[in-house]
C-alpha cells in the first residue's frame, strides 16, 4: 500500500482529462451525469467533437457566461450550457432512437462497479432506500458502439469497484470496453481487465491490490 | 373553421377524469406544461396515472398534483430531480406506486403508442432489475425484452407557437418529450407561449402538426425556472 | 333489371360528390389513388377539411394552376398540388405513423370487393399476372379511424361487387364502415350491409339483384 | 475539422460493394438521389439488394441499374408506376427478386433498424397475403405480425441544404423516405442541391442531424422531372 506515498491519484478533472485526450475528432459522443460531464471541458475547441445530451440536444457547447445563459438551453444534468454551430435539437424519441440505434461512437459514463466480462452497474445502491433512478443509462449501455466507465478505482472505504461480477443492480451485461479511474486506464477483454496505462509511480502488483478482478498488462 | 384554442387552462383540461393516465411533457423544468398541470390540481380528480421523465421538483406543478394526493402512480425514468421531495416523501411511506422505465424505452413506449404499433422487442433492459417478468427473446444472438406500448388518455404539452390547426414548434430543449407524447394520448392538450396566424408557421418547420392536437391555449409565461 | 331505365347511375364525379357531402370540418382524411382523388374537389374550400398524402403532405390543397405548378409538391398519386396556410411536411415514417396510429379520422380507398363483415379487397388482382404493388393501402385499411369504401356497384360485365367473402386477396379484415357506390350508400353492420339511401328511382329489390350480400334497410 | 463533403458521386460511392443492400430514398422522382445511382451504375456492381418505395421509372437512375443487370432483388411497395417497364419485364422474365412490403411497414422497418429495435409487432398485413408465414400474435384481441428491422449497408439520400457536419434539410415533399434512410444504413452518402456554412442552418429546422450522415456531395441540379 505504501508505493502511493510516490503515486499520486488522478483527481476528477485529470481523469476526465485523461479520458478525453482518447476521445478522437469527429466521434459522437454523450457524457453521463457526473464526472463524464466534465470530459468536454478537457477536449480542444478546434478538435471537433459531437457531444449529445439524452433530452435532444445534439452539439452540445461549454457552459455559457452567466450573462448569456439562457434556461431553455440544459443538458440532460438540467445544466445550461451553449450549442456549437452546426449543432441542433431533435425531440426524445428521436434522441433516444440516435442512441439505442448504436449511433453514438461514444458514451461515458460512471459507475459503481465494472466486472471483468464488461458488465457494468451505475444505477442503484439497493433496492428499497430511495426512489430508484434511473434516466438513460440503460439505453445508452445497451446503445452506444463503445462504452467507457469512469470512476475512482475504490470506494471511501478502500473496497474495489472493478470486480469478478457485480454485485450491485446492473445497468448493462458485457458492454463495457474500457475503464478509466484515477489510479489506471484498463481494457476489458475477452480475458478480463487488461491495464494499458498506470499513474506514475503506480505497479501491477500495486494496482491488483486494488483491484478484484485478476489484472494482466494489455498485450 | 378548425380553432383549437380555447380561453383557460381550466377549460381545456374540464373533462379529464378520475382514472386517467395522463402524459406530461419537459425534462426537468424545461418544456413542462406547469399551467395545464396547476390546472388540473383545481380539479381535485382521483387516481391519476402520470407519465412524465422526471417526478416534480418544489411544491408547484407535478409535485403539487402528487403532495394533493391526486397521483395514484407516476411512471417516469428519474425521479431523483433536484427537489424532488414530494415523490421520496410519498414514496417512503408507501402512498404512491412508482414505475421507473428507462428514458428510452418509456420514449419509445409512447411513440409505439402514436405510431400503431402494440409491443416491441428491445435490448435495453434485457438482464437486468427492470427488466425482470417481461418476456425475453433473442435477436442475432442479444437478448432483448418484450415492451408495450404506453398510451395516455390525456398529454399536457408545451409548445413555443402554436396556430388555430395546432400546429406546433417548441423552443430549443424544450422540445424534448412533447412531440411524442402529443401522439400518444386520445385527447392531447397544449399550452403555448405564442399565438400565430394559420399559415404562419413554415411548413418545414412544423414540428408537431396539428393533427396530433386537439386543444390549445396561450400561456405567455416567459422563461422556464429551472428550479 | 328494367328499373334502371329511370334510375340513373352516379358518374364518379357524382359518388366523389356524394361521400364529400358526408365529411365534417376538421376531420383528417387520407384519400386514395382514382375516384377516391376527386372527393376534395367536392369539398367547398370554406369547410375545412385536412387532407393527408401518405408521401408526407398534410393540409393537400387543389391542384395548381400551370403557372404554379411545383414538381417538389406531389401527392401519393404523383400528381402535383398545392399546400393548404397551416399545412406541413414529414417524413414517410411520421407519415405512417400518422396512419398506423390511428390519426386519420377517415380514409378513402377504391375497392374490388368489400364484404358483408367489412373486409376490403383493392390492392391485387391475381398473384402471378404483373409484379404486384400495394403502397400503403394494407397500412391506411388496418390504421385509419374509419375506413369508406368508394366504387361501381358491380364489375362492367354486371358481376356483383358487394360479397358475402371477397375473392380477391384482401387489404385488411373487417375494417370498412361505409361503401359509396353509383347506385347506393350503404353502412357495414355486424349484420351486414344496410343501405342508407339509393339513387334516386333505385328500389331495394333492384339493388339486391346488383349485389351478392344480403342487403337490408338501416335502422 | 469534420468535413464530409466529397468531391464527386463517384468518389462518394467507391467503397459500396457487390451483394450491398442500398436504401434509396424518394417518392417517386421527387427526393430521389439520381445522381448517386447513376455513379453507382458506373461502378459495374452485382448483386445488389434495393430498398425503395418505387421502382423506377424510365431508363435513368433505378431503372436503369435494374437494366444493367446489377439488382438481385428490390424490395419496394409500389413497384407499378407510371413508365415502371425495366422491372415489369425483368418480373415477367424472373430475373429479379422482388419484396412487396406495405408503404408503412417499410418505413416502420428501416425506422427500426435506426433506432436499434430488432423487431416490432403491427396489425398491417394480418390475415392477408403478405402477411402469410410471419409469426402471428394478437395484441388487445387484434392480430399483429411479425415485422423485423430493415437495415442498409448504404442509404443514398437526396437533401435540399446540407453543412460540412452533414445536417440536412428537404425540400416540400422531397423529404419522403430520405430521413428514415438516413438513420437506417451503416454508410449514409447524400447528394445535395445546396453546400451551407456550418452554424447557417437554424437548428430548429435540421431535420436529418449530421451525426446520421457519413458523406455529402454538392449537385445542384435543379428540379425533378416527375416522369
Amino acid at each position: 500500500m505504501d508505493m502511493l506515498v510516490e503515486a499520486a491519484p488522478l483527481d476528477r478533472h485529470g481523469m476526465a482529462r485523461r479520458l478525453a485526450a482518447d476521445i478522437p475528432e469527429g466521434w459522437v459522443v454523450n457524457l453521463g451525469i457526473g464526472i463524464p460531464t466534465l470530459v468536454s471541458d478537457h477536449v480542444p475547441p478546434e478538435r471537433e467533437v459531437i457531444f449529445q445530451a439524452e433530452n435532444g440536444v445534439i452539439g452540445v457547447g461549454p457552459a455559457p457566461p452567466p450573462e448569456e445563459e439562457d434556461p431553455w438551453l440544459i443538458n440532460a444534468g438540467k445544466q445550461m450550457v451553449t450549442l456549437r454551430p452546426g449543432g441542433s435539437f431533435v425531440s426524445q424519441s428521436d434522441s433516444f432512437a440516435l442512441i439505442r440505434g448504436g449511433h453514438l461512437d461514444l458514451c461515458v459514463l460512471g459507475a459503481f462497479e465494472v466486472a471483468e466480462n464488461g458488465d457494468i452497474a451505475n444505477w442503484a445502491i439497493s433496492s428499497n432506500e430511495k426512489a430508484p433512478a434511473v434516466g438513460g443509462a440503460m439505453d445508452l449501455a445497451a446503445g452506444a458502439k463503445r462504452l467507457w466507465a469512469i470512476m475512482e478505482h475504490t470506494t471511501k472505504d478502500g473496497r474495489p469497484r472493478l470486480v469478478k461480477r457485480c454485485s450491485y443492480p446492473l445497468t448493462a451485461l458485457g458492454v463495457v470496453s474500457r475503464v478509466y479511474t484515477n489510479l489506471a486506464v484498463l481494457d476489458v477483454t475477452p480475458e478480463g481487465f487488461a491495464v494499458r496505462d498506470m499513474i506514475p509511480g503506480m505497479t501491477l502488483e500495486a494496482l491488483q491490490a486494488r483491484t478484484e478482478a485478476k489484472l494482466r498488462p494489455a498485450a | 373553421m378548425i380553432d383549437k384554442f380555447v380561453a383557460s387552462a381550466l377549460e381545456a383540461v374540464a373533462d379529464v377524469r378520475d382514472g386517467a393516465t395522463v402524459l406530461i411533457g419537459g425534462f426537468g423544468q424545461v418544456g413542462t406544461p406547469n399551467h395545464l398541470i396547476e390546472a388540473l390540481c383545481e380539479r381535485g380528480l382521483r387516481d391519476l396515472t402520470v407519465v412524465s421523465n422526471n417526478a416534480g421538483t418544489g411544491t408547484h406543478g407535478l409535485a403539487r398534483l402528487m403532495a394533493e394526493g391526486r397521483v395514484r402512480k407516476v411512471i417516469c425514468s428519474y425521479p431523483r430531480s433536484r427537489g424532488s421531495v414530494v415523490l421520496e416523501e410519498l414514496y417512503r411511506e408507501g402512498r404512491i406506486e412508482l414505475e421507473v422505465v428507462p428514458q428510452g424505452t418509456m420514449a419509445e413506449r409512447m411513440r409505439a403508442a402514436g405510431a400503431g404499433i402494440p409491443a416491441f422487442w428491445t435490448p435495453t433492459a434485457a438482464g437486468t432489475q427492470l427488466g425482470e417478468g417481461k418476456e425475453v427473446r433473442a435477436f442475432g444472438g442479444r437478448a432483448c425484452v418484450l415492451e408495450h406500448a404506453l398510451k395516455g388518455d390525456v398529454a399536457l404539452i408545451e409548445a413555443w407557437e402554436a396556430d388555430r390547426w395546432g400546429n406546433l414548434t417548441y423552443r430549443m430543449s424544450g422540445r424534448n418529450f412533447n412531440p411524442v407524447m402529443a401522439m400518444a394520448a386520445d385527447l392531447t392538450i397544449v399550452q403555448t407561449q405564442h399565438r400565430v396566424e394559420l399559415g404562419e408557421l413554415d411548413p418545414e418547420r412544423v414540428v408537431t402538426p396539428g393533427v396530433f392536437v386537439d386543444r390549445v391555449v396561450h400561456i405567455p409565461y416567459g422563461k422556464p425556472r429551472l428550479w
